[in-house]
């Protein structure tokens, strides 16, 4: 009985913990990873909703009349190909991100950011002195 | 012919979970890197070849043996090579066995 | 109960990666992460799901994460903003969403909502309309068509994305090529060479094979791509960018991509010429089964062709990218060396 | 005793989990990770017998020829200088070497 919702369970345990990272990690990198993990859980959900007891996979043959729900299966199938597209585009901008600022964490490129901040506006009242 | 094709079957797959396991237990206890991998590089060839096999008693048809046929193979070719490359990359990168290193220490003495 | 390891285990493997400070050991982990997944996926009946997390979780989005630590660092910054206040946060949502599932069907149960609203449908009418064993590819690529072509078009708009954050312009100034730094790997190791040269015809002729038996068992298109990209990968780690670039021409794959795009649209037109609704195959032939089997077979191909070569042109980039960087470094050094 | 040989694989499956988050090298967590990927492919062969659809074997075959190509990557891109200095948490190759 207490087994029958296991499965949710420990998708929303994987879910929480993908959140936890992109939360409280500063490193972006992490941050990715986390999402992945986010991500795989929700897989994890769909795939599981669709098992039927006593079916098997979707694929049609003689003698078998019960199979699993194959929708969820189609939504997942694009769903990962979809999801390392975009993890790709993330991990880009973490590269470019790199280039730019010479640091992936999130604390030290606040500070640059601050910092290039106080000097543009330094710079403007020096410019409206003169 | 059936339990002669069964109990073969059944053996192969016996010898096959015992190498698996004691391969487990060899990445987890040895001492250093290249004794974990000798015991992971010998039993993970012989221990998936063994349950492969087993496998292949129990296919029901020509096509699925096929196919067991294709994995044991890979797994001939692919599970050396790896082994062979990572001892290779590791003893690249500086790193010395456990051993070694003790009876270096022992002769300084 | 195999799925009860195994699901045990994977959030074994979450916690460890919470942990873990070192980002290459997260790497690994999250490479039996998506490996624990994939086999769950078996468990639960999806071979199809199955099929396209082994390629890609555990194979090409591991790889593309090393990929950027080479190029970014490795260890991570030890603080964390705010742990007990996020963990507040996370453990309350996690409460909430517990409750919700208390009202979910239990697991597996027939009657559940999700089981008897078009799924029968599909399930029972696939075969006489379609034509094709495979529910999962009939679903995929004739009855959601439309779903299909958007997440193409994703992939697509993603690979434009990263070729438009990545991609490295020759300026005209440093006219000698980009010399590779390290790209010697196939000199070291001998043995790998000659067994990649056994492996590569057999990967990517079971790509081909994964692309047109997907009607029949688990495959299709999309898992294809995957295999086939892998190859190239593979390929261009073993004997560098610059030798695989010459294999596999950019650009004609950026133009390859495209096609797949178009082709899949192309076919939706067509089936809007010849009097049909968008991606109605029944009207490309007489026999309405015969059309659907050629739409599906088309419409495979253009998915396969354009994942196939947006994950090449991903990978590409970033290599590229890399070997870049490393060029400049090498430069720089090299302008030190000389002014001391 | 095909349920019997699951079992097996997964305690093995295990011990290699362990290992791999227990490090303590680099090279002790590929390891961890190539013996994770052939027990992987040895659960999917034994998987499909044990739910009545032998027929789903090419998922094997998929995970074998991934599991080569991910760890030859991986090595590949550990020969770089930046991960040649783990964080300082971690005692592996330079206080080996």
């Amino acid at each position: 009985m207490i087994m029958d919702l296991f499965n949710y369970w420990v998708v929303v345990v994987l879910m929480m913990s993908g959140f936890y990272i992109v939360i409280a990690h500063g490193n972006l990198i992490k941050k990715m990873v986390g999402l992945t993990i986010f991500q795989t859980s929700v897989f994890i959900f769909y795939i599981s909703m669709a098992k039927v007891e006593g079916g098997t996979a979707p694929i049609l043959a003689e003698s078998i009349s019960q199979h699993s729900n194959p929708l969820p299966h189609v939504l997942i199938l694009t769903a990962i190909v979809v999801g390392i597209a975009t993890t790709a585009l993330g991990l880009a901008l973490v590269v470019r991100i790199k280039e730019s600022y010479g640091s992936i964490e999130e604390e030290d490129i606040q500070q640059l950011d601050e910092q290039a901040q106080v000097e543009s506006e330094q710079k403007t009242a020096n410019g409206n002195q003169v | 012919m059936d339990i002669i094709i069964n109990i073969s079957g059944a053996l192969c797959l016996i010898i096959g979970s015992f190498l698996c396991i004691s391969g487990g237990i060899g990445i987890l206890r040895f001492p250093d890197f290249y004794t974990r991998m000798h015991a992971v590089g010998v039993t993970d060839t012989l221990g998936a070849g063994m349950v492969l096999i087993g496998l292949m008693f129990y296919s029901p048809d020509f096509l699925i043996f096929s196919k067991l046929v294709m994995i044991l193979l890979l797994t001939l070719l692919i599970g050396p090579t790896t082994s062979h490359v990572l001892a290779k990359a590791a003893m690249h990168n500086g790193l010395m066995p456990e051993l070694a290193q003790n009876d270096n220490n022992k002769n300084m003495d | 109960m195999i799925d009860i390891v195994l699901l045990t285990l994977l959030m074994v493997v979450a916690f460890a990666i919470i942990k873990m400070k070192d980002l290459f050991s997260v790497i690994m982990l999250l490479g039996i992460y998506g490996l624990l997944s994939a086999s769950f996926f078996v468990a639960m009946d999806a071979v199809d799901v199955a099929f396209t997390e082994a390629a890609v979780g555990a194979g090409i989005s591991t790889l593309l994460i090393l990929l950027v630590i080479t190029m970014t660092g490795r260890s991570e910054n030890t603080t964390r903003h705010k742990p007990l206040l996020a963990l507040l946060v996370v453990v309350f949502t996690g409460a909430l969403l517990i409750y919700g599932t208390l009202d979910m069907p239990y697991f597996g149960s027939a009657d559940a909502p999700i089981n008897n609203h078009v799924a029968p449908r599909y399930i029972n009418g696939s075969m006489e309309e379609i034509g094709i064993p495979n529910i999962v590819t009939s679903v995929l690529a004739s009855y959601r068509a439309f779903d299909t072509f958007g997440e193409v078009v994703v992939i697509f708009t993603a690979g434009i994305g990263v070729l438009a954050l990545l991609s490295v312009v020759p300026r005209p100034e440093d006219s000698k090529k980009i010399t590779p730094v390290n790209d010697s790997m196939h000199e070291q190791y001998l043995v790998i060479r000659v067994v990649t040269k056994i492996l590569l015809p057999f990967i990517l002729l079971f790509a081909l094979y994964v692309q047109f038996h997907g009607d029949f068992g688990p495959g299709g298109g999309f898992q294809a791509g995957v295999i086939f990209s892998a190859a190239i990968i593979l390929y261009t780690m073993l004997f560098g960018l610059n030798t695989a670039r010459k294999v596999m021409n950019q650009s004609v794959v950026q133009l390859i991509a495209a096609m797949g795009v178009l082709l899949y649209a192309c076919v939706g037109v067509v089936s809007l010429l010849n009097g049909g609704n968008f991606f109605d195959y029944n009207v490309l032939s007489n026999d309405p089964v015969a059309g659907q089997h050629l739409g599906v077979l088309l419409i495979e191909w253009g998915v396969g062709c354009t994942v196939a070569s947006v994950m090449i042109i991903i990978f590409f980039s970033f290599a590229g990218r890399r070997e870049m960087q490393q060029h400049n470094k090498y430069v720089d050094n090299k302008d030190q060396e000389s002014s001391l | 005793m095909l349920i019997a040989a699951t079992l097996a694989i997964f305690i093995a499956m295990i011990l290699a989990i362990i290992r791999g988050i227990i490090g303590p090298t680099l090279y002790d967590r590929i390891l961890a990770v190539n013996m994770f990927g052939t027990k992987t492919v040895l659960l999917i062969s034994l998987l499909g017998f044990v739910m009545g659809r032998p027929e789903f074997l090419d998922i094997a075959i998929v995970y074998a020829l991934i599991n080569f190509i991910s760890v030859i990557g991986v090595l590949r891109y550990s020969d770089t200088n930046k991960l040649k200095h783990p964080p300082s948490d971690e005692n592996s190759l330079d206080k080996e070497s």
